[in-house]
């Protein structure tokens, strides 16, 4: 029972949170928006129980990601209201439109077969992390440690980016920029 | 035996190779001498032929092979019998009288070796035409004779007129040639070989409808040589080209290569006689058609051009009746005759500095008078008058015509009789007797070389006696030509003579008369029959007006209009509209990014509206 | 309660992991040279890094286990090795363009190998999975590598061209979870065997659902192959990026979504199901047409390369379409062949490169710049055509026996319209290849000055040319090995 | 009674959202949040078809996605920062020196 | 006599490459050795050549991509053999005659190439390969006629490259289907052409391949609606490119025809007999006029070329052994004659810097010999018996005629149209008096020239007066083919039209 209240409740309040992200042209508001969107999410996954997602949601997202996009924010002060001159909205919003019912009405039809049997169950009596645990560390641990490796991938990228090193000639022309070097 | 044949071939080839070697050179005298030398060379060798012939008959050589494909074969043969022989000794006198004679007429020009280069290389042609024994050989010489008429009317190339008349004379003639050429594939793929001998053997066995179209054709190709109408226009510009050339080729002997042709086939057209009356109702229709023309022509080469049109005319009634020799028989005379007319005119325009227009003559016989004395009898000759050549040869013709029940042909030829004397001796009137117009020009005539009269007598001994040869001439030839016997009762054959004589001397003697009266009035020359003969019955002017210049303007239209803007354009607008295609798609490449984004979910949307309503067959 | 979990480590079958742990090694070892030792050399890094994708390289080639791993995550069948081949081979020969005459940031930095390196991992890890999970993965290491690569060219238009991919990327990355999605909401499983075993099972139904999944996977590995209509960030991120760059990824991320792309689609056009031929053939056929009639009226060299890879990447779908053996092999074949020319034009490109726009402010390698090439650098013009006609699929060079086994494989599968428009995309091609060929022959010089066009030129990269030309001429001579290699893998691994 | 439909529809529903904001955002900051939210949209569907067929790999597969959400942000954030430091702007009409 | 082909094939390539180290000053005498070498090779060729044997000879066979059955398969024939010698001979008189100076080095070089690839077609019996040497020589040819060619070289290059090639592209396709039906049937890959010879094509198969066929071959040729590249080629080409663009470029469309077209779908040959002849008789007819409207002499030389290879077409699809040989053998006339023609117009063209006939007139009194060689090489086109020209042409109307007589007398006008503008030519710019002042004082032939045109005028004779060495040796490969093609005919009309049309007598 509680259930179903649950699952409207959370939906209205993520469609409605998403629903700012996508359309406020405040990005302060759009932030806090999305931020709250995926803790409700995780809400669904607790519905699930699928916990550990849960968490793994909250924390990731709600914590890192989150701060993340708040400095980038700072960095951009796009605090006060961004003016956003979108092009030809007519096909957007046709488009927009179409898509939604196109998935929407995708994900309406009876997709699921009954007699797939499931490959990896969780076991009764095993907690939800356990199990993840287990699986990602027998069956997926390849995909777990590429994911570590894109971690990393992620981490150094982000540090060149940022780095002086490649501000260091920002401020000048193309142009110019072999000249300087050919001086060393 | 064989030698004669390949010296009466080659040697004419032998003197056009060697003066050819020196034609950019300046007039050198000894090319002209060696020429005629040769040529005479290849006279007697003829002569001895044509004695070989009359003793053991017919000599067939074949020298070597020539063009071999699938089951065609053509080799060079030559087969010297009773009628080439008889071509190759005319050909060969008259050549080499005229060799001689144009020593002394292209003295003064510049091109004097190129000359001769040319007219000996014409003799060869011609001598192959005669001799060839097979239809591509033959058509080797009719070709052949053509390169050359086309260079030798042209040889004054300066002269635009000249050049024009040249290309006129080659193209008519290839337009006959088309014609005659088909005529040899059929003969081909009938009876697959282009010999003489083995299509005549098979003749007989022939459908016929295969055989007259193969007499059509062939005759197509004769009146382009021959130039018969409609195809006769070029003949009187071929004037354009020196006397002498007009006296060998255009006279004497090419234009009569149609007859030779007609006179080869002739056991072809005795079997189909229908074609045979078209030929020569054709040539009645000439004779007194070009006659007609050459009443009121003032140009004195153009008159005896057109006179030579109308004899063809009446050498083609003989043939086409299937009176073979007589047609051999005029056509031997004819070149005697008329080439010395040729070259008497030659003369007369020699002493008039290249005056043509005898009204601008007239009393030279003063101060020219061997050139009178030959010119007359040429003209008399020409006129049929007893006993000269002339007479014989036409007046067989006229008979042939009569017995053959064709009474109007007869007829034809009968008043063409009386307008060749006319013209011919108003043309000797005009020319020799009358007042001396010259004087008003300034002019100062003279007499010709001796060596160039000594050159013209036996022409004109020929024209006086050849016709007594008649009755050797017939039995000589018709050992190879069908037979035929006049068969008109004894009476009325005398009638008809009398009555041909009486009207050839009639119109004489109209001349005669009229231009010792200072010819006719002026008023004549308003009459519409007069503009219409002096204007040659307006044909060439048609000719320009419906032939050539229609295919000019469509040529132009064609490149213009068609080629370039309509298939080159269209090639051109394949390529543009690709090209703007490619400009067009470029737009997608707006470099914004949120298009592209768009564009990604417009794929898609689009592929997923695809796979709710687009359902093949699964 | 869950009873302890006991795995047989042989039954891990370590070694197909071997090649990517390598790598790893390799890149992190960089990163800790860098740390240690200030300002290494940038040949040394290099050097270095060749080094390790040889030692990569060994490990593939040398590996000779059974063909799956570690819980059948990994697949290390024929085409997964074909591909790593051609990957490992592709970045041996690329990354030595870093070594040019004038000295790039980017290749100063240390880091720029690492990820090259962990780059590389990715893509092998694309290729040697058929698990929808660890490609997506593999997917997106390679991809923020790359971003991150063309970044550091630092440029502006270097920026422009990172954020332009980063997003669609991105976007892609959405349909390609959506695509998963619904397969895991079809089959329960995300392993392709597995989902093809269960369709199998569902006779394909419901319909609508594959044929989602079909849609959403094509718009993300479209995005990766550069289909239309998801190619448009291709030019953009090649003209933004360094020439090294671009012939790299004209290369090897399209060869690694192709491989995906055969074990998702051949699977589907195997299945029956007419709809997803049709679509592909659609695609196929715009990809193919689209970018030539595009590509015709580029003035610059370098987006008309790109437009041109887009367009024999559209060919490489044909034969993906058409997924006979001989197709597959044609594929394997084609890319091999197009790997040396594109190295070679690149590679061109990157040599006359100068660093000012001196011919037009707006393209670094306008078609005006090559004009009259022939004139003042006879050899340069003369490789640079060969190049061109071997793209143009000109005989005998190299790419034109990839064509032709392409062509033979669509006829003798009767797809003869397919060959006919494959055949005309070649004619229309040839007007682009032609043009440049044009300039440098036929036109006269702008700017007769030889240095000009050298002033990047340098040892390594001209044996790099060498190489290329070699390759690009003597093609002939490979074909029967290289065909016979293949094909033994193809026919391996039942494709 | 929740089926599995109500989540695929609510995924579906979050996920045409994200399209939207992918497609009408021109502040490059707020699209990448639009990209967020398909992934988002993406996890709820695994996790509910992981539940109905009780299995793990759709959880797993959600894990992973977050785990790529991640870093995209990172190596995003970083694209965006070099672009703001050049050109003072993260609107991507300023982003249109290439095309054609 | 071993690997003779090969050599031939590949001695100017070897030579190409190695005149990159020949200097500028003696890169001419270079070219013009090595293609005087490469000259006698080919005559070698010929001495060695069993006349008694109508099948392929020197044959070198080696596989090379075995797997899918290309191999490496040369062999002349009576019908390939004198085009390699014409290729190669007119090379060497072309390189004679050559009066450009500028980057003379690239010029020869690419010529050199260019000979290969004529070489290569002529005898390469792989059709992949052919294919190969097909295309290639289109590249050569682009180079000098945009690098050496006048204002519009640009255009005319490029349109020259795009629609052959994009015309041929289309026979790729055609060779691999080919390729696959052999496999069908015999279960093998090959691509050797006397393989696909015995290969029995059904019906509706032969129309389509011979369509893909045929376009490559027609916009070779060129064939009607397909030739407008050819005007702008010539009109644009230094005399270099126009002589051997003329002479044998352009016979390998032709070469194609009796190649391919006719024994590999006889069917088809037959069936699309009517329409190919109406197309070729269109060209000889509106070539001929259009060469009539021109005012450019090379452009009349040009349309004049069209108008005969309608012709050679013609008697191509004569179906029988008078046609067939002869229309090869008017591939050589033609390409003497043409070859000859288009250098004469560069003669004249380097001294006035025009090519316009109303620049000209009376050149006959300056330039005598020019004048004379041009009207024998004139008469040698417009097919005067005893030249080179008469025999082909002949042979190949006398072979249509069996086929159609009305067609026939139609392709037949085109002696007549001929006459007309050539004659018209020549009399425009050789005849009448001297109107320009810089006419006046034009110097007559070089040595140098004489040496190119004087061997021209000799084959042009002696050819034309004993033609027979040479058609011999044409027939008995043509008849062999013929007989090919009267066996593996499908259809049963095809077998009696064939041999109807090798049978004398009969029905018309």
């Amino acid at each position: 029972m509680y259930e179903i209240i649950a699952f409207y409740v959370f939906s209205a309040l993520t469609i409605g949170m998403f629903g700012i992200v996508v359309m406020s042209s405040n990005a302060l508001y759009a932030m806090s928006a999305l931020a709250g969107g995926m803790i409700f999410i995780s809400g669904f996954f607790f519905i699930l129980d699928a916990e550990f997602l849960g968490v793994v949601q909250i924390v990731v997202y709600s914590g890192a990601i989150m701060a993340l996009y708040a400095f980038g924010m700072m960095f951009f002060d796009t605090t006060r209201d961004v003016s956003e001159k979108m092009r030809s909205k007519k096909i957007a919003y046709s488009l927009s439109i179409s898509s939604a019912i196109l998935v929407v009405s995708i994900l309406c039809a009876p997709l699921v077969g009954e007699s797939v049997e499931s490959l990896y169950p969780s076991i009764e009596g095993v907690g939800n992390v356990q199990m993840i645990g287990v699986v990602l560390f027998t069956k997926y641990l390849v995909p777990f440690e590429l994911a570590a490796i894109m971690l990393l991938v992620a981490m150094i990228s982000g540090i060149v980016l940022a780095s002086k090193k490649m501000d260091e000639y920002l401020a000048i022309e193309d142009e110019e920029i072999e000249d300087v070097k050919e001086g060393k | 035996m064989e030698n004669y044949l390949y010296t009466a071939l080659f040697a004419p080839l032998a003197s056009s190779l060697f003066v050819a070697l020196f034609a950019a050179r300046p007039k050198m005298l000894f090319t002209g001498i060696v020429a005629s030398l040769l040529i005479a060379i290849s006279m007697i060798a003829s002569f001895v032929l044509l004695i070989d012939v009359n003793t053991y008959g017919p000599l067939h050589v074949t020298m070597m092979d020539w063009i071999a494909a699938g089951n065609l074969e053509v080799p060079f043969g030559f087969v010297v019998d009773e009628v080439s022989v008889i071509m190759m000794v005319t050909v060969t006198l008259v050549s080499t009288i005229v060799h001689i004679y144009s020593i002394g007429y292209m003295d003064h020009d510049k091109s004097f070796n190129r000359f001769f280069s040319y007219l000996s290389a014409f003799v060869f042609s011609m001598m192959i035409l005669v001799m060839s024994d097979n239809f591509v050989g033959l058509f080797i010489g009719w070709e052949g004779v053509g390169l050359c008429s086309w260079l030798l009317i042209g040889f004054w190339y300066h002269k635009h007129s000249a050049s024009w008349a040249a290309n006129e004379a080659f193209i008519m003639n290839r337009i006959a040639d088309l014609g005659m050429l088909m005529g040899l594939f059929l003969i081909y793929w009938t009876v697959g070989s282009f010999q003489y001998d083995e299509f005549f053997a098979s003749v007989k066995t022939m459908d016929p409808t295969i055989l007259t179209t193969i007499g059509i054709f062939l005759f197509i190709g004769a009146m382009g040589k021959s130039a018969q109408f409609p195809l006769h226009t070029w003949l009187a510009d071929a004037m354009e080209g020196p006397t002498p050339v007009s006296a060998l080729i255009h006279a004497a002997t090419m234009v009569t290569a149609g007859v030779y042709l007609v006179i080869r086939c002739g056991e072809l057209y005795t079997l189909i006689p229908d074609v045979g009356f078209a030929i020569a109702s054709l040539g009645a229709f000439v004779a007194i058609f070009a006659a007609s023309m050459a009443l009121v022509n003032n140009d004195l080469k153009r008159i005896i051009a057109y006179s030579t049109l109308s004899q063809l005319g009446y050498m083609f009634v003989a043939a086409g009746l299937g009176a073979y020799w007589i047609a051999l028989f005029h056509l031997m005379t004819h070149a005697f005759f008329k080439s010395l007319l040729f070259l008497g005119a030659g003369n007369v325009m020699h002493a008039m500095h290249d005056e043509l227009n005898i009204k601008k003559m007239g009393g030279l016989y003063g101060s020219m008078k061997a050139t009178a004395i030959l010119m007359s009898v040429a003209s008399v000759a020409l006129a049929g008058i007893y006993p000269f050549a002339g007479f014989f040869s036409k007046d067989k013709i006229l008979e042939v015509a009569f017995s053959e029940g064709a009474y109007f042909l007869w007829f034809a030829l009968f008043i063409g009789a009386g307008l060749t004397a006319f013209y011919s001796f108003r043309l000797v009137m005009l020319v020799f007797f009358g007042e001396k117009e010259y004087v008003k020009y300034g002019i100062h005539p003279h007499e010709a070389q001796p060596f160039v009269i000594y050159a013209l007598l036996p022409l004109g001994l020929l024209a006086v006696v050849a016709g007594f040869l008649e009755h050797t001439f017939e039995g000589f030839v018709t050992r190879l030509l069908s037979q035929y016997e006049i068969h008109i009762e004894h009476g009325t054959e005398t009638l008809l003579i009398a009555a041909t004589l009486g009207i050839a001397l009639s119109g004489i003697a109209f001349a005669v008369y009229m231009y010792r009266r200072g010819g006719f009035s002026k008023a004549w020359e308003e009459r519409f029959c007069y503009k219409l003969l002096s204007n040659q019955y307006y044909i060439p002017k048609l000719y320009e007006l419906y032939i050539m210049r229609p295919f000019s303007a469509l040529a132009n239209f064609a490149w213009q209009k068609i080629d370039t803007k309509v298939v080159d354009l269209t090639v051109d607008l394949i390529a543009k509209m690709v090209y703007s295609t490619g400009e067009k798609s470029r737009k997608m490449q707006s470099g914004n990014l949120s298009d592209m984004l768009r564009w990604m979910v417009v794929g898609m949307v689009v592929l997923l509206i695809l796979a709710f309503v687009y359902r093949p067959m699964v | 309660m869950l009873e302890p979990i006991s795995i047989d480590v042989a039954s891990l079958n370590l070694p197909a992991l071997l090649p990517m742990a390598i790598l790893v090694v390799g890149a992190l070892a960089v990163l800790c040279a860098d740390l240690a030792v200030k300002g290494l050399n940038r040949s040394f890094l290099t050097m270095i890094t060749v080094l390790f994708i040889i030692l990569d390289f060994g490990a593939v080639i040398g590996y000779n286990g059974p063909s799956r791993g570690f819980f059948d995550v990994l697949l290390v069948d024929g085409i997964a090795m074909m591909a790593q081949v051609i990957i490992l081979v592709a970045s041996a020969l690329f990354l030595p363009l870093s070594l040019s005459h004038r000295h790039f940031r980017e290749f100063r930095m240390a880091e720029l190998y690492a990820l090259f390196m962990f780059m590389i991992v990715g893509f092998q890890c694309m290729v040697v999975s058929d698990n929808l999970i660890l490609i997506f993965i593999g997917l997106e290491t390679s991809s923020l590598a790359l971003y991150t690569l063309i970044a550091m060219h630092n440029r502006a238009k270097a920026f422009e061209a990172a954020i332009k991919y980063f997003t669609m990327g991105a976007l892609a990355a959405g349909f390609y979870g959506m695509s998963a999605l619904i397969f895991y909401a079809l089959t329960g499983s995300v392993e392709i065997y597995q989902i093809e075993h269960v369709l199998m099972q569902r006779q394909f139904e419901p319909l609508i659902g594959v044929l989602a999944a079909t849609v959403f996977m094509l718009g993300a590995l479209g995005f990766k192959l550069s289909l239309v209509p998801s190619h448009t960030w291709t030019p953009d991120v090649y003209e933004g990026s360094s020439a090294p760059l671009a012939g790299y990824m004209s290369i090897v991320p399209k060869i690694a979504g192709f491989v995906v792309a055969m074990r998702l689609f051949e699977m589907l056009v195997a299945s029956g199901v007419v709809w997803v031929e049709h679509i592909l053939y659609v695609a196929v056929v715009l990809t193919m047409t689209l970018a030539n009639l595009t590509a015709l009226v580029q003035e610059d060299v370098k987006r008309m390369l790109a437009f041109s890879s887009i367009s024999h990447a559209g060919f490489m779908m044909a034969a993906i379409l058409i997924g006979t053996t001989q197709a597959n092999t044609a594929l394997f074949l084609y890319w091999t062949l197009f790997m040396f020319t594109n190295l070679g034009a690149f590679t061109m490109l990157w040599i006359v490169r100068h660093r000012k726009n001196l011919w037009d402010e707006r393209y670094q390698h306008p078609y005006t710049k090559f004009s009259g090439l022939v004139k003042i650098m006879p050899t340069t013009a003369t490789i640079m055509g060969v190049f061109m006609f071997s793209l143009a699929g000109m005989p005998p060079f190299s790419v034109f026996w990839g064509k032709l086994y392409l062509i033979s494989a669509a006829i003798n599968s009767e797809y003869i319209f397919l060959a006919v428009i494959i055949a005309l995309n070649s004619a229309i091609a040839v007007y682009y290849y032609m043009k440049l060929i044009i300039y440098m022959f036929l036109k006269e010089p702008i700017t007769a000055d030889a240095r000009l066009y050298a002033t990047n030129a340098s040892t390594p990269l001209k044996v790099i040319v060498g190489v290329a030309v070699i390759f690009t001429l003597f093609a002939i001579v490979l074909i029967e090995p290289l065909l016979t290699i293949i094909t033994k893998y193809v026919t391996a691994s039942g494709f | 009674m929740i089926t599995l439909t109500h989540y695929l529809v609510l995924t579906g529903i979050l996920f045409s959202i994200g399209l939207v904001g992918v497609m009408r955002r021109t502040n490059l900051l707020m699209l990448f949040f639009s990209t967020e939210i398909l992934l988002n949209a993406i996890n709820i569907g695994f996790v509910a078809v992981s539940k109905y067929y009780n299995d793990l790999s759709g959880q797993l597969f959600a894990f992973f996605i977050i785990a790529v959400a991640a870093s995209e942000v990172a190596v995003g954030l970083g694209l965006l920062i070099l672009w703001y430091k050049r050109n003072g702007s993260v609107d991507l009409n300023s982003l249109q020196t290439m095309k054609g | 006599m071993e690997h003779i082909l090969s050599l031939l094939v590949f001695f100017p390539a070897i030579a190409a490459l190695l005149g990159f180290l020949v200097v500028k000053e003696s890169i001419r005498a270079y070219g013009i050795s090595v293609s005087a070498i490469e000259f006698l090779l080919s005559l070698v060729l010929w001495i060695g050549y069993d006349n008694a044997n109508a099948g392929y000879q020197f044959v070198e066979y080696y596989p090379f991509i075995s797997s899918y059955g290309m191999s490496y398969y040369l062999g002349v024939d009576g019908i390939s053999i004198f085009l390699v010698i014409l290729s190669t001979f007119i090379t060497m008189i072309a390189f004679i005659a050559l009066s450009i100076e500028k980057e003379i080095k690239n010029l020869i070089i690419s010529v050199l190439f260019l000979e290969m690839t004529m070489v290569g077609v002529f005898v390469i019996l792989d059709v992949i390969w052919f294919y190969a040497f097909w295309e290639l020589s289109l590249v050569p040819m682009l180079y000098i006629i945009g690098a050496w060619g006048s204002v519009n070289r640009m255009y005319a290059s490029i349109k020259f490259f795009l629609y052959t090639f994009a015309g041929s592209v289309l026979m790729l396709v055609g060779i691999l289907y080919m390729g696959f039906l052999y496999h069908e049937a015999t279960g093998i890959w090959s691509f050797s052409l006397p393989d696909w010879y015995l290969l029995q094509v059904p019906f509706e198969t032969q129309l389509w391949l011979f369509g893909a066929f045929f376009l490559a071959f027609a916009i070779k040729v060129p064939m009607f609606p397909f030739h407008t590249w050819l005007p702008y080629a010539h009109g644009q080409a230094p005399t270099i490119g126009s002589i051997l663009l003329a002479a044998v470029l352009l016979k390998m469309g032709s070469y194609g025809f009796v190649r391919f077209s006719l024994p590999l779908f006889p069917d088809a040959s037959v069936y699309f007999l009517i329409p190919v002849a109406v197309i070729c008789i269109i060209m000889v007819i509106y070539a001929a006029m259009i060469a009539y409207a021109q005012e450019d002499m090379k452009q009349v030389i040009a349309y004049s070329s069209i108008s005969h290879m309608g012709i050679v077409v013609l008697g191509t699809f004569a179906m029988n052994a008078e046609g067939i040989t002869g229309s090869i053998f008017l591939m050589l006339s033609h390409g003497i004659v043409s070859g000859a023609l288009f250098m004469l117009v560069g003669v004249i063209y380097d001294r006035r810097h025009t090519k316009l006939m109303r620049d000209f007139g009376g050149l006959a009194s300056v330039m005598p010999n020019f004048a004379t060689i041009y009207g024998i090489m004139l008469m040698a086109s417009v097919g005067l018996p005893l030249s080179i020209g008469f025999v082909g042409e002949f042979l190949s109307l006398a072979g249509f005629y069996r086929i159609s007589w009305i067609m026939t007398l139609f392709a037949g006008t085109g002696i007549i149209l001929g006459a007309v503008y050539m004659l018209v030519l020549y009399k425009k710019s050789f005849f009448g008096e001297i109107v320009h002042a810089e006419n006046k004082t034009l110097k007559d032939l070089n040595a140098k020239e004489l040496t190119a045109l004087i061997p021209l005028v000799a084959l042009v004779v002696i050819l034309g007066v004993y033609p027979k060495p040479v058609l011999s040796v044409i027939d008995m490969s043509v008849q062999k083919m013929l007989v090919l093609m009267e066996q593996k005919a499908v259809e049963q009309t095809t077998k009696e039209l064939i041999i109807k049309a090798n049978t004398i007598g009969g029905t018309h």
